[in-house]
């Protein structure tokens, strides 16, 4: 099924550990002001610092910014998403979708239709599933992790089992006869992404929470009396944060694609709604004759996919900096 | 002639956070056939200035000179580079586990070793040769464990395997940094009674590089006092024993809980070493040293012959004579309280 | 089980050290056992030895080093104390009150009394908080003052060990070794515990600044009459800071005795082969002294050699010490504070390094098994 | 090793059985009107009642469940509601379709992945190591069916304008018509399929290589006067490769269930296709019968991972 990426980020984001070490060089003491930075606002500086991610942050700003004002595109070009329009401009002579043009800025669809506006629309169902579907995975995937690492024992194999079974599952055709039975619909597209997608958030975390628990700060905490519940939340869960956060970003862009694969193999929305992934759908037949309908909508995907995962990777970078082993000393 | 002078070695590293200055100005010289004992704390720059030397430091600013047998290693050509290492110059690091490839068995590497730099030698005569080192080193049934991987071996035992191979080719050097740090004391022991009877057959010079005097005190002849990525104090063991120079090597001493037993208090240098980013100006130990004066944090001391011994030298600006330094009296108050730099 | 009964039950008593004789805390028989995989289909489950029948008690005052190398179970052992492990046999007895099956919450008053210090200062504290919420955590979990008052008493706290008290917002990650392993005494220390178990405090750590850290911990145990169990592989440290010092090997005590007493008149050939093979940063003495090089490794704790555990490794071994296993005992006219395990120790004078090991055991290197170390 | 391969395998086969509880639970529980669609609008209750009865829908569902169960074991996945073709017959059809296209795929991801990673990670920094960065972060971003759209309009469709009808627009021929045309019909979907793995290759291959070559035994190896060549290749690459094979195990074996939208997009009818063409008239056995061989070879593939890492690694094979 991995022709469009599995659900689940690509390489190495497993090893997103926030680097334990001092920062800086041998015996090098960063900071000099009374108040500590904490690990949050020293990602963040390296962050700040990193210019491709930032650029890729602007961009996405400005896709949520074009979701938000999406309306604004209609009024001013006066084309409503889902209105037809037949007159000349709109359609060739031969019923065909038309150039670009000075009414149609990135020319119309088979149906007539303004795909800038329905660009537009569609920005905003990308993005709402892209954040709520991958919201609803790590989630889960947080608590399954949690469970499963810090409890271990019975709790643990049968989750573990749980996860074996959700990530052996060929996601797509279920998920598409999933959503070919139930009908589509929004709220669909969204569970089914976030039921299929939790599992690999939850093998991380509980990765992590298993090395996390043997480490000396839980110990200490035990052998002060805390209760589990504490050490889960106080000690355990802010340090499993960041690789989760990482993985979120990077989870981002994939949930985004899935969505419009799903649309793109007719089970997104019901249609009139503008959907990139239905947009390039029904491009297919016309792809020959009318260049706009399949490249503007997947160029409006593969922008918001890069800039997602550009700045995935400069958050990555930002909790993980790697400065490569230059110095072969303790 | 020496085997290996280094002069004015400084090695600095480009990190996120600034430059880091590893090694700054260093140098020393290996005599054939000797042990020469380069101590220091973590991030003194011991193991990266000798690292350096063979070019095993990658991504690293580099000047100075690192002449060996005549020929300038610092400027020589990677060719060049690749014959000495392994053939003149045998290394062994700290760690013997993460030091061996996991995949391989312990005699295909040594066996690689070995026709790395002589081609012409048969694959059975390489392994003949790699089980008679192994041998040598004290490994018990040699030619059986010839077909273990590493991960079969002990502690123990895997850095005497790390030795065989550096001995492979009879370098006229062994830089061992650190080579027993990881291991237990009776091991530690065993460890470093091979190495000393090694260099007695072999006549092999040493580069030994702890931070633990007491392995300074029982295997080295010449000892540098590394501090801050520079040599505070150069001179033969009984000399940085009985009378040394420099206040850090003092301090060092000091430090150690007393051999003799005894409870009492220790004598620690107070505050942590500087940050080798920002460096303070003048002499690097001076926020630790009790004897500091004005002139130390301004003017850096040159490392400069003491006591009119030859090979004694000190980086300090207490007086160069015996009697004016024994008369130097450290600043009695303890700072017990470290501040962030 | 003989082994149990070879141990004495009571306690030994009628000692005097300049340490009170008070028992504080006192460890019977213990033993704790972790099970390893399985070999083979269907092969027995096997378990790592990590401590097999201690019993020693912990004076009211005083500092008892643990002394061994990786995989003696001296680390295994502090845990057990502190109850971070549940004991596989044994009890253990805090302040008068049988404290081995106490449930979470019934001992949820002893953690107050009994502390831990630990090895690692980077991984020992949590490197998402700050300072301030770490050294305060003791009063939190324990319900103790206001947040305001916390504050104050952190601060004073952070004083007292050295720390500047204005760092009480930065991270873990903005101190030093040395910095980090004070926080970590000051954590130990909030709650005013009678008991402070350190796990190798200065391990980790270089000279000058162990020195520092040894300092502190001597000064706090006077300020607060603080009682420690003082763990290290390094002799010179555990003999600088001890009253008392047991040697342990393979799980299992070889020797206990006042600091000088063992030092001094060692009794157990491993004993002397530990202090033999300790570098002197003193080369007179490195250059004049007797060297006892054993042979080998330390054996796997999964299975432990028969009888006396040092028996592959010790150059006076006789058939006897392969068949049964040496009580803890006084041994020729040593006070009775002095215990060795041992059927033939040493006498004063004797030079072991002169003698011919009586077993066949030339060669006993033994691989270590994954898991069976302790850290 | 035995045991291992014993209880990892046992493993496998409880994870199968609750793939089968699971996907017979999510399609048999859910509301469908299969015999509906079958008999077509003016169908008479009883016709339907007659569908269903000849289906064995009518059968309580754990009856459905256990009969399901019990012939697949004997090799039997049932039978397509339309033609009444066995779904086994049906997969066997597909199967060498979609193993033609992912095994093809892989040998060029692989390499291309493999090769630029080391490129990259041998380099780290420069700009070729950032453009291959780059552009793998590119085609990482990409959603296949664009690619392969892209594909067919430059390469068969703009080609083929001008004048250099070489790339087929899709369809697949076997075999059986010689090896010439069964590539030129399966190039374009290879290349597409291989490039959006490759990126993935890319990237990991050059993490794992940077990890490696700042492992201490790198060190050793050139403080043994190895040549660099040998140094990245023989000590580095060969560790490297762990994390590549696991991930190359774990893709393979999905993608051998079918490759569902480059099929489609190419009209291959392989098991991808072919299940998007059951879903469309709800043909539930195919489905079915798909979505289950597809698990398997995911389970069959995890099994593989681990036994070749025990092949790779000796720690994990003397152990």
């Amino acid at each position: 099924m991995s022709d469009v990426p599995p659900v689940g980020v690509g390489a190495g984001v497993d090893s997103a550990t926030p680097s334990q070490g001092p920062a800086g060089g041998p015996g090098a003491e960063t900071s000099t002001g009374i108040e500590g930075r904490s690990p949050w606002v020293l990602a963040w500086q390296r962050l700040r610092h990193d210019r491709v991610a930032m650029i890729s942050l602007v961009v996405i700003c400005l896709i949520g910014l074009v979701a938000i004002i999406a309306p604004l595109f209609a009024s001013v070009t006066g084309h409503p998403p889902n209105q037809q329009y037949r007159g000349p401009g709109a359609l060739s002579p031969e019923g065909l979708p038309a150039h670009p043009s000075s009414a149609f800025w990135l020319g119309t669809d088979d149906l007539g239709r303004d795909i800038l506006v329905r660009i537009a629309y569609g920005s905003r169902i990308s993005l709402l599933v892209g954040v709520v579907a991958t919201g609803m995975t790590v989630a889960i995937g947080v608590v399954v992790g949690l469970a499963a690492g810090y409890l271990g024992g019975i709790v643990d194999t049968v989750l573990a089992r749980l996860v074996d079974v959700v990530l052996s599952v060929p996601f797509l055709l279920v998920a598409v006869a999933l959503v070919s039975i139930t009908g589509a619909s929004l709220t669909i597209t969204i569970l089914v992404i976030g039921f299929f997608s939790w599992a690999s958030v939850a093998r991380i975390v509980r990765g992590q929470v298993l090395s996390l628990r043997e480490r000396e700060f839980v110990e200490a905490a035990r052998s002060l009396g805390a209760s589990d519940r504490r050490i889960m939340f106080v000690d355990v869960l802010p340090n499993v944060l960041a690789p989760v956060i990482v993985y979120a970003t990077l989870l981002i862009p994939v949930v985004i694609v899935v969505q419009a694969t799903l649309s793109f193999l007719g089970l997104g929305l019901p249609p009139p709604t503008a959907d990139w992934g239905g947009m390039i759908s029904e491009s297919v037949q016309y792809y020959t004759v009318a260049w706009w309908f399949v490249f503007f909508p997947g160029a409006a995907l593969l922008i918001t996919t890069l800039a997602f995962n550009l700045f995935g990777d400069g958050v990555r970078d930002a909790f993980d900096p790697r400065t490569d082993r230059l110095i072969g000393q303790k | 002639m020496a085997l290996l002078e280094v002069d004015d070695l400084h090695v600095s590293f480009d990190t996120p956070d600034g430059l880091v200055q590893a090694v700054r100005g260093l140098t020393f010289s290996v005599e054939r056939g000797k042990t020469l004992a380069i101590v220091g704390e973590s991030g003194s720059g011991k193991s990266v200035s000798t690292q350096t030397i063979t070019k095993l430091t990658r991504g690293a600013r580099v000047s100075g000179r690192a002449i060996f047998e005549g020929e300038d290693l610092l400027t020589a050509s990677p060719d060049h580079l690749r014959r000495v290492r392994g053939a003149k110059i045998g290394m062994i690091f700290q760690d013997p586990l993460s030091s061996l490839h996991p995949y391989y068995r312990v005699g295909w590497q040594i066996v690689e070793m070995i026709r790395a730099h002589d081609h012409s030698t048969s694959r059975r005569t390489a392994r003949k040769r790699a089980a008679e080192l192994l041998g040598l080193v004290g490994i018990p049934r040699p030619a059986e464990r010839l077909d273990d991987y590493p991960h079969q071996f002990s502690g123990g035992m895997r850095q005497r395997v790390m030795i065989a191979m550096a001995m492979a080719l009879n370098p006229v050097l062994l830089i061992a940094d650190e080579p027993t740090t990881a291991l237990d004391v009776t091991v530690q022991a065993q460890v470093l009674g091979v190495m000393r009877d090694l260099q007695e057959d072999f006549g092999t010079a040493i580069i030994l590089i702890t931070h633990d005097l007491g392995v300074v005190a029982e295997m080295s002849d010449d000892v540098v006092v590394m501090y801050a990525g520079t040599a505070m104090e150069q001179a033969s063991r009984r000399d940085i024993f009985y009378r040394h120079h420099h206040p850090y090597t003092e301090g060092l001493l000091r430090s150690l809980p007393a051999h003799g037993g005894g409870k009492g208090r220790l004598i620690p240098i107070a505050g942590s070493p500087p940050s080798l980013i920002n460096l303070p100006s003048g002499c690097p130990f001076a926020p630790r040293c009790p004897y500091a004066w004005d002139k130390c944090f301004r003017e850096t001391p040159p490392l400069d012959e003491v006591f009119d011994e030859p090979g004694h030298r000190s980086a300090c600006w207490l007086p160069h004579d015996w009697e004016g330094r024994q008369a130097c009296e450290p600043r009695t108050e303890t700072i017990d309280r470290e501040e962030t730099a | 089980m003989s082994e149990a009964m070879d141990l004495p039950l009571g306690d030994p008593g009628g000692e005097t050290t300049h340490a009170g004789t008070e028992v504080l805390m006192a460890a019977r028989d213990v033993r704790k056992l972790f099970p390893v995989a399985r070999e083979g289909l269907f092969g027995q489950r096997d378990y790592v030895h990590a401590v097999d029948g201690v019993s020693l008690d912990v004076r009211r005052g005083e500092t008892l080093g643990l002394v061994g190398e990786t995989g003696c179970g001296k680390s295994t052992l502090a845990r057990c104390l502190s109850r971070l492990y549940e004991l596989t046999e044994g009890t253990i007895e805090f302040d008068g009150q049988d404290i081995t099956n106490l449930s979470r919450r019934r001992l949820r008053p002893v953690r107050r009394e009994v502390q831990m210090i630990f090895q690692d200062p980077y991984g020992s504290l949590n490197p998402r908080r700050r300072v301030g919420s770490i050294i305060g955590d003791p009063f939190v979990i324990h319900g103790i003052d206001s947040r305001q008052d916390r504050k104050r008493q952190v601060q004073s706290l952070m004083e007292r060990v050295g720390l500047n008290p204005e760092h009480y917002n930065r991270f873990p990650a903005d101190f030093s070794g040395g910095q980090r392993q004070r926080i970590g005494v000051a954590r130990a220390l909030a709650l005013h515990p009678k008991l402070v178990i350190c796990d190798e405090p200065v391990s980790a750590l270089d000279v000058s600044i162990q020195a520092q850290i040894l300092n502190l911990l001597s000064d706090l145990q006077d300020d607060f009459g603080l009682t420690y169990v003082f763990i290290s592989h390094d002799l010179s440290v555990v003999r600088h800071v001890s009253d008392r010092v047991a040697v342990m090997y393979l799980g299992k005590i070889m020797e206990i005795s006042a600091s000088e007493d063992l030092f001094t008149t060692t009794r157990h050939p491993y004993t002397r082969a530990l202090l033999s093979a300790l570098p002197t940063p003193d080369p007179d003495e490195a250059d004049s002294r007797e060297r006892i090089v054993l042979v080998g490794d330390v054996p796997s704790p999964v299975h432990p050699p028969s009888g006396c555990r040092f028996h592959p490794r010790c150059p006076k071994a006789r058939s006897h010490c392969v068949e049964a296993v040496p009580p803890l005992e006084q041994v020729f006219d040593d006070l009775p504070s002095h215990r060795t395990a041992c059927f033939y120790p040493l006498a004063i004078g004797e030079d072991l390094s002169q003698s011919v090991p009586q077993l066949g055991a030339g060669e006993s290197e033994i691989v270590s098994s994954d898991g069976a170390e302790e850290s | 090793m035995i045991r291992f391969l014993i209880r990892r395998v046992a493993l496998g086969v409880l994870v199968m059985w609750l793939i089968t509880v699971a996907v017979f639970g999510l399609f048999f529980v859910a509301p469908n009107n299969v015999a509906r669609t079958l008999a077509g609008r003016q169908a008479t209750p009883a016709t339907i009642h007659l569908i269903e009865h000849r289906l064995g829908l009518d059968l309580p569902l754990w009856k459905q469940y256990t009969n399901f169960v019990g012939n697949a074991l004997h090799g039997d996945l049932g039978f397509d509601y339309y033609h009444g073709v066995p779904v086994t017959q049906i997969i066997g059809q597909a199967l060498p379709i979609t193993l033609s296209l992912a095994i093809g795929a892989a040998v060029i991801w692989l390499l291309l992945g493999v090769f630029s990673g080391v490129l990259s990670a041998v380099r780290p920094r420069t700009f070729s190591d950032r453009s291959t960065t780059a552009l793998a972060l590119f085609f990482y971003s990409m959603p296949s069916f664009l690619l392969a759209l892209l594909f067919l309009y430059f390469l068969y469709f703009r080609l083929t304008k001008a004048g250099f009808a070489i790339f087929p627009a899709g369809g697949y021929s076997g075999l059986t018509a010689g090896v010439g045309e069964w590539a030129r019909h399966l190039i374009l979907p290879w290349v597409a399929l291989a490039l959006l793995l490759a990126a993935t290759y890319t990237r990991l291959t050059r993490g794992s290589m940077l990890d490696v070559l700042g492992e201490d035994y790198i060190r050793t190896a050139r403080s043994k006067g190895l040549r660099e060549r040998r140094v990245v290749l023989r000590h580095g690459l060969r560790s490297a490769l762990t994390p590549v094979v696991t991930q190359f195990g774990i893709d393979l074996g999905q993608l051998v269930g079918g490759v569902v939208v480059t099929e489609t997009v190419f009209s291959l009818p392989g098991l991808g296709k072919t299940a998007i063409d059951a879903i469309n008239t709800q043909d539930l056995p195919v489905i079915i019968g798909i979505v289950i061989f597809a698990s398997a070879a995911v389970v069959v593939a995890n099994i593989l991972v681990d036994i070749m890492y025990a092949v790779l690694d000796p720690r994990v094979r003397l152990h």
